[in-house]
């Protein structure tokens, strides 16, 4: 990170744009190599009321990075951490597994490792035959940027997949911002729904975005604080439904 | 001399709780880089050795001989 | 555009340190790490280094831009392409997850040779390129001494355009067809017939205010031209603007938060509420009388037998100012009604007639047929009309045109029994405002081009038994879009339709039609009887598994293919997929296939041969004709073509920037209005002479009713076969995309397969109940053929919807594979409940997706 | 074999290997065994192994079975001491005979308590170093991990420790095999009036010293749920009272269990008589009144006043897929306390009936403990995920087994080479 003034990281989500097509959700699995059953980001497909006043509505969920984040307070080891520019990061070589930041969180944001990350990328990717183009990676697409340390901290916290029996999940792609990119969410969203940056700078995009609209963040009533805030929309009500989830437990 | 050490072993195992507990550990982030980390690495070692030093002092109350010539 | 990233190097280093010097203490406390440097510790002691390779999106309809990110030669991620007008560097779900298939082990790594009975799953022998290549050319061959045209190829949607395939059928003189009938053929036929353009009905979002998305799947399923992502992005700032959307659908998913309106529309009835519609907006005035007075044939006198009354060849109108009858170009005042003698003959105007005919087609009436209300048909047709402003115009780009800023987004319409009249009464309701053509009116194609079929479609001559086996010109199908189902069909029954010769050799080249095309038994007993089968897909199909005698393995990203149009309509651009890396396992471009194929078959050089082929279907002229003589690579070839172009760095700049930007779409290119001449030159039919023609033919030649009925000059509604289907068959089964699938082709992708993991049904939560079917239950789908009585079914799971008509339930339409083992257990394909042949077809031989069915339980 | 050599023999039988203790030491060592396995797969596959899996879109729970446990055990160890430290306190002569059992059971059940937290542990070992090197204060399981198991677990051992210097001394004189054994624990304790004093002024301050520490150490594990904004079903200020008091009645349950068994089987029957049990029984009877009311309570506001998911959760215990657990637990907690008041009123005491109810309000507590642990991760979710579901594979039931394996395994060897029931004092020998 830059020297001069720590810049205050956040997202904006559009929910009028939005069109819950999941490009974000792949985007983040390809470049954060996560495996079977972990999304990092989840976008909702959700229903509500009857025939024929039916609405439909889409609703991302990144990590909200909160600024009281329940998931920070309980990690009894101080593997899951806030930095300073206020992304929460989970320190790989620290956690020890117990899953507490897993219950506390009240977004369900965390995904556990249950098994040897390497063998639950959904096939058996040993095959001799793409050995050659796959330089014998798994996943083959295994992104070298997550193998870095980030941050002053210069911890591990970058990408999935790195240990079996911890405890991941989104880091609005550290390895990217640190490189001055977007999460990759973000840069792969066909509707541009997503908007990340510096909520400090008055003349960033999500500053800019955020100016006159009316917003709201998830579960504010927790006091957790969230990173994330959601313009052109409203929060779930308590009889909206999900449909079309996605496939279930890792391994399973 | 046995009373006095055993209230000592008390008192100091109870600073020893206390410091690392609200000192060393830091449990509202006082250092500023909310990494989480403790001041001092195995700061919850020295609170468990406190709660240990407090109720060893028992022991050693009933297990030290009586003082000659009594 | 290479470069070494030193942080990421030391850091490498750093690890491998981590990593492989490792104590067995230290792995024992803090498990294994994973890692590219703990796999291999040989990465960390070299740079690392990342470069970017443009290309196009291989898996989907319109070819986004896409960045290779590779690192050390290996693609580790793909990335949109910024300077790419149709995704300027987003993705969709399938364009990031294509890179599990492009390392996909299950791929077909080499040629593959049969070693059991056909008509069961394949087991197979690896074979080497050059066994195999002239297997097939062998057995081309054979077949072409008897008859070219007894060679069937059949392709999937072609990816970019199709040039290397086209050449190489008209190389062998073989037989071609597509998957066009499964998808909008129709819709086509109608507007080709009807105005000329190429395309089926898509708005001018930059300027409409008022869009009717008609069974438009916003949300999943692209468009017209386009698929997912160029659409969504037009439709969202168009939105912005203020324009409103209504949605007519059975089912709102697809549509999304996104539609102002819901028309929850009765499958197969939209023929019916277009006529509606249009007898609102004439009944209410809202008619573009100049429009259709001076481009479309609605003035032209139509005698009592129907046909147009002419003077020697020219059809004539009835000039209001002289009092008689001229040719629409005399005519100064062409009048839309009336009725005139002529040589004492009675005559009306065609508009007339249309406005005589419309009338019995009142709002009230739809409403049944449509089980929709009434007055939300009249108000939108009146919000309709109102939004047209007829009459007014706007300047765009300098040039004075007409504004009408309405338009209709309707792609797959057409495939339903009245598929081919439903959209040219859509067209033709945008016809009464005069909106084709117009400023923010309905357009079909990203420019106003006249297709060759406006002329032919009108000249059909309907021959006399024998047929081919197409059945092209056939009293059957005048207008026949050349339907793989029919023509499986006559292969079990040629007598029936008259046919002499059937197709021998079955070239597949990435289709799956036992999967993919509908009614699966009917492929599996025709297929059955093909002499020889050969398969060019990367991996094995489901039809190549049962049938095909030879597998060629092709490339997915890894291969030069092109050009694709990468214009968004309003900018136009090209590019070309550019190989991200070598071909993985024996794989190859299919170009290099058909190069080789050709010269196996001794078709390759010289006049007529596939070189010469491919200068013809690139449009390539000396100096950069392709030399006849000389095999080239496909990449001189696209060198050829970009240097013809007029890229001065040839295909290298393809490869270095990707797409090619020409710029903005000109208006005098866009808008009928002000093409020069205004709209290609040509009338449009809104009365269809040549149809009444055809119908006559077909009567006199014998067809049955089912074949003729639909041929009529104006739409004209009919009850729809389906519904004579028996009362217990109480729901209409539709199918749809889901964002994560692409036809059958992705089921087996990792990525897609765990977001959209397996066949639901969906069913409005009434009628499960009524039924005893609770959310999540497992439930038999079985269908009813109203013509021939078969049932069929199939098992899926029942999701309760809300935003479905009760009278409807819906299935996607991907999954039902097999031959991968990764796909199985995922639930079957609604395909194998449609039906094909009479009934369920329209009068152009494209297929219907709409057939009744019952659901119940399945037990335990 | 008999290690006795003067004819004199060591008090309970200790030291004589009956055919019906090796059958069963047998049973335990084969439970444990079958738990080991489980585990060891565990170990080398992950907790795949387990029916655990990722809230959420994931559709299951992070803790399970081996949480409730934990809980189930703290809980019971928090009888033990509370009971030994009573006693001391107040003297109570009567219950003098059961100390050591309700001693010795803190012990065990908080070394399974300790063992059930590591096998959830998805990195176990840097479990044990991480803790130690880095715990948190901000985390409720800085408590949990520091005061409960390891302050804790100390402080009953030097308890365990000082209060069986008085029968080592006493075994010491016999010579046996095991004769070292009890003058190490002795260590030089001869009995005399001064000892004794000063042992009665330690153990009065080891009581007031501890039971602070309990009740702190039992509301943190409160915390551990109660804490949690998030958590429907959890979020609530009665989780450490109602959780200190379950301890209490499960502890106290087991108890009475246990000091049955070694009644049956023989060992002092003379200081365990019916007045001990009936003590004892009453003491359940008036905890058991004391939860009933507090669950009664925490029902009434999450239905009454609860927000939608703490109603969907209420739902899922009183009607939803949770009922029969839920009505299963209450149900042998009525039971258990309808066999109380009977016995009070009638004031005949029956120890059979005391056994039967202390199992009953173990197996409720398991079952409560594992209400208050899962369904407020599968309906309790704040978003609207698909809810939740969760069933524990053999794999985690065989693992538990494997710990009650080495429970009883614990108490069986202990039992043969210490005088598990206090030996009565008799008087100062002349002339000490």
């Amino acid at each position: 990170m830059t020297a001069v003034a720590t810049p205050k990281f956040g997202m904006v989500v559009d929910l009028e744009r939005c069109q819950g097509c999941r490009a974000c959700v792949e985007a983040c699995k390809v470049e954060n190599n996560t495996s079977q059953g972990v999304f990092w980001m989840h976008v909702f497909r959700l229903e509500e009321g009857e025939y024929p006043e039916t609405q439909i509505s889409f609703l991302p969920r990144p990590c909200q990075h909160c600024d009281n984040a329940p998931c920070v307070k309980v990690c009894p080891v101080g593997a899951r951490y806030k930095r300073i520019d206020g992304l929460v990061l989970t320190d790989y070589e620290r956690c020890i597994g117990c899953r507490y930041c897993v219950v506390a969180c009240p977004y369900g944001v965390n995904y556990f490792n249950w098994k040897q990350p390497a063998q639950n990328y959904y096939m058996d990717w040993s095959d001799p035959d793409i050995q050659p183009a796959s330089g014998g990676a798994v996943p083959p697409y295994r992104n070298p940027d997550l193998d870095g340390r980030y941050g002053s901290e210069q911890k591990r916290v970058a990408g999935g997949g790195h240990f079996r029996g911890i405890v991941e999940k989104c880091t609005f792609c550290v390895q990217r911002i640190e490189k001055g990119l977007q999460p990759a969410c973000v840069t792969v969203c066909p509707v541009q729904a997503l908007v990340f940056g510096d909520l400090e700078d008055q003349e960033s995009p999500v500053s800019t975005y955020l100016r006159g609209k009316q917003s709201f963040r998830l579960l504010e009533e927790t006091g957790t604080e969230p990173r994330v805030h959601y313009i052109g929309g409203r929060p779930p009500g308590t009889d909206v439904r999900e449909i079309e989830p996605l496939q279930g437990r890792a391994g399973t | 001399m046995r009373n006095v050490l055993t209230v000592l072993m008390v008192v100091v195992g109870f600073a020893l709780q206390g410091i690392s507990y609200f000192v060393l550990a830091d449990p509202w982030v006082t250092t500023g880089i909310p990494s989480g980390e403790p001041r001092l690495i195995a700061a919850p070692t020295l609170f468990i050795a406190g709660v240990v030093l407090v109720f060893l002092a028992a022991v050693l109350y009933e297990l030290l001989p009586e003082r000659r010539g009594r | 555009m290479a470069r070494i990233t030193r942080r990421r190097f030391l850091q490498g280093s750093a690890l491998a340190g981590a990593a492989v010097g490792a104590t067995a203490g230290q792995r024992l406390l803090f498990g294994e790490l994973e890692s590219v440097i703990a796999a291999h510790p040989a990465l960390a002691a070299t740079p690392i280094v990342e470069d970017f390779v443009p290309t196009t999106c291989w898996i989907g309809k319109q070819d986004c831009g896409i960045l290779a990110r590779r690192i050390d030669g290996r693609v580790i991620n793909l990335e949109g392409q910024p300077e790419h007008p149709l995704n300027v560097g987003t993705l969709c779900p399938k364009g990031m997850a294509q890179i599990t298939a492009l390392y996909d082990p299950n791929r077909v790594k080499t040629p593959l040779i049969r070693t059991n009975a056909k008509g069961q799953s394949g087991t197979w022998r690896r074979a080497s390129w050059k066994e195999a290549l002239e297997l097939v050319a062998a057995r081309i061959e054979e077949t072409r001494q008897k008859d070219p045209k007894l060679v069937l190829w059949q392709k999937g949607r072609s990816k970019a355009k199709s040039f290397y395939d086209d050449a190489f059928v008209n190389s062998l003189g073989a037989t071609k067809l597509g998957h066009g009938t499964y998808c909008s053929d129709a819709g086509y036929r109608a507007l080709e017939y009807t105005i000329g353009l190429t395309g089926v009905l898509h708005p001018d979002f930059r300027e409409t205010r008022y869009l009717l998305s008609w069974g438009w799947n916003i949300t999943n399923g692209g468009g017209n031209k386009f698929c997912w992502i160029t659409w969504p992005r037009q439709m969202l700032e168009a939105r912005e603007r203020g324009m409103k959307i209504v949605q007519i659908d059975p089912r709102l998913r697809g549509a999304g938060p996104f539609a102002d309106r819901w028309l929850p529309i009765r499958p197969g009835t939209d023929l019916a509420l277009a006529l509606a519609f249009s007898n609102v907006l004439v009944a209410e005035g809202y008619v573009d009388g100049e429009y259709l007075a001076r481009y479309t044939n609605a003035a032209t006198l139509v005698k009592n037998d129907g046909t147009l009354v002419r003077v020697d060849g020219v059809p004539q109108v009835w000039d209001a100012a002289a009092g008689g009858p001229a040719s629409l170009e005399a005519a100064s005042q062409p009048a839309l009604d009336g009725a005139y003698t002529v040589d004492g003959m009675p005559v009306r105007p065609a508009f007339e007639l249309y406005r005589e005919q419309i009338a019995s087609y009142t709002p009230e009436w739809a409403a049944d047929v449509c089980g929709l209300a009434a007055d939300e048909i009249r108000r939108v047709a009146i919000e309709f009309g109102q939004n047209a402003r007829i009459g007014s115009t706007t300047v765009v780009g300098g040039v004075r045109v007409p504004y009408r800023p309405v338009g209709i987004a309707a792609y797959h319409m057409s495939q339903q029994e009245l598929g081919f009249q439903a959209v040219r009464a859509m067209l033709m309701m945008t016809m009464l405002v005069g909106a084709p053509g117009a400023v923010g009116g309905q357009m079909a194609d990203t420019s106003w081009k006249i297709d060759k079929n406006y002329t032919e479609l009108d000249e059909v001559e309907v021959k006399d038994p024998p047929y081919g086996y197409t059945l092209k010109a056939s009293r059957y199908f005048p207008i026949n879009s050349g339907f793989p189902g029919m023509v499986a069909k006559v292969m079990l029954d040629p007598e029936r339709y008259a046919v002499e010769k059937l197709p021998e050799v079955l070239i597949t080249h990435y289709v799956n039609p036992l999967v993919s095309f509908l009614s699966r038994r009917e492929f599996i007993e025709s297929y059955a009887k093909f002499k020889f089968v050969a398969d060019i897909s990367p991996w094995l199909s489901e039809t190549a598994d049962y049938f095909a005698d030879v597998v060629l393995p092709a490339a997915t990203l890894e291969k030069y293919e092109g050009p694709s149009s990468a214009n968004d309509q309003y900018t136009d651009a090209v590019a070309l997929r550019v190989p991200v890396m070598a071909p993985l396992f024996e794989s190859r471009g299919e170009i290099d296939i058909y190069l080789d194929l050709t010269e196996a078959a001794g078709v390759l050089y010289g006049e007529g041969g596939y070189l010469d082929e491919l200068n013809k279907s690139l449009k390539l002229e000396p100096p950069h004709a392709l030399p006849l003589d000389k095999k080239p690579t496909p990449r001189e070839i696209f060198d050829h073509w970009a240097l013809a172009q007029g890229i001065e760095q040839g295909v290298a700049h393809f490869e270095t920037k990707g797409v090619y930007v020409k710029g903005p779409m000109k208006p005098a290119k866009r808008y009928g209005y002000v093409t020069d001449p205004p709209f290609g030159g040509v009338l449009h039919r809104f009365y269809g002479e040549s149809l009444l023609r055809y119908r006559n033919a077909m009567q006199a030649k014998g067809a049955e009713e089912v074949y003729w009925r639909d041929y009529t000059p104006f739409p004209t509604w009919r009850s729809l076969t389906v519904d004579a289907s028996p009362a217990d068959y109480d729901l209409y089964l539709i199918s749809y995309k889901l964002i994560e699938h692409k036809q059958s082709r992705t089921g087996f992708i990792p990525l897609l397969a765990e977001l959209a993991p397996r066949q639901r049904l969906d069913i409005n939560p009434r009628t499960a109940r009524a039924k005893g079917i609770a959310d999540g239950d497992e439930v038999w789908v079985e269908s009813q053929n109203a013509v021939t009585g078969e049932t069929r079914r199939v098992r899926t799971r029942a999701s309760y919807t809300e935003a479905i008509r009760p009278d409807t339930v819906g299935m996607p339409n991907h999954f039902g594979l097999w031959a991968d083992p990764r796909a199985r257990e995922r639930g079957p394909s609604p395909n194998e409940i449609y039906y094909m042949g009479e009934g369920y077809m329209t009068n152009t031989a494209d297929q219907s997706f709409l057939v009744k069915v019952r659901v119940a339980r399945a037990e335990r | 074999m008999s290690v006795n050599v003067s004819g004199q023999p060591l008090p309970q039988g200790i030291g004589r290997v009956t055919p019906g203790w090796l059958a069963v030491v047998g049973a335990a060592a084969a439970a444990l065994a079958v738990g080991l396995y489980a585990y060891s797969r565990e170990a080398s596959e992950g907790l795949i192994e387990t029916g655990l899996g990722d809230p959420g879109t994931g559709r299951g729970v992070a803790w399970g079975l081996y949480v409730a446990f934990v809980v189930y055990f703290v809980g019971v160890s928090f009888a033990g001491i509370t009971i030994a430290a009573l006693i001391r306190l107040f003297r109570i002569e009567r219950l003098q005979g059961i100390a050591r059992i309700a001693e010795l059971l803190t012990v065990v059940a908080l070394l399974l308590a300790a063992l059930s937290i590591l096998v959830d542990l998805g990195q176990p070992l840097r479990g044990i170093v991480n803790l130690f090197l880095y715990a948190r204060p901000q985390s409720p399981f800085f408590g949990t991990f520091t005061l409960v198991i390891s302050g804790y677990l100390f402080a009953s051992i030097v308890y365990l420790y000082l209060d069986g210097r008085h029968d080592a001394a006493i075994c010491a004189r016999v010579p046996s095999r095991l004769q070292w054994f009890h003058r190490l624990w002795a260590a030089g304790y001869r009995d005399t009036p001064a000892e004794r004093e000063r042992h009665r002024r330690t153990t009065v301050w080891l009581a007031i010293a501890i039971i602070p520490l309990l009740v702190v150490a039992h509301s943190t594990l409160g915390f551990v749920f109660g804490l949690q904004v998030g958590r429907p079903g959890w979020y609530s200020a009665l989780q450490a009272p109602a959780f200190v008091v379950l301890a209490g009645v499960s502890g106290l349950g087991l108890l009475i269990v246990i000091a049955a068994f070694m009644r049956r089987v023989g060992v002092a029957r003379e200081r365990l008589d019916e007045a001990v049990f009936s003590l004892l029984g009453r003491f359940l009877m008036v905890l058991l009144i004391a939860y009933l009311y507090f669950m009664v309570a925490e029902l009434l506001t999450s239905t009454y006043a609860g927000s939608h998911h703490e109603q969907l959760i209420t739902q899922a215990l009183l009607s939803g897929e949770y009922s029969t657990i839920f009505w299963a637990s209450v149900g042998l907690l009525v039971l258990a306390l309808g066999l109380m008041v009977w016995q009070a009123v009638t004031h005949r005491w029956s120890i059979a009936a005391l056994v039967a109810a202390g199992l009953f309000v173990n197996v409720a507590a398991v079952g409560k403990r594992y209400l208050i642990v899962v369904p407020s991760q599968t309906q309790g979710q704040l978003l609207p995920y698909v809810p939740g579901s969760y069933a524990p594979t053999l794999g985690e039931y065989a693992v538990v087994v494997g710990l009650f394996g080495l429970g009883v395994l614990l108490f069986a060897l202990f039992m043969k080479v210490f005088p598990i029931v206090e030996l009565p004092e008799e008087e100062v020998p002349a002339g000490a």
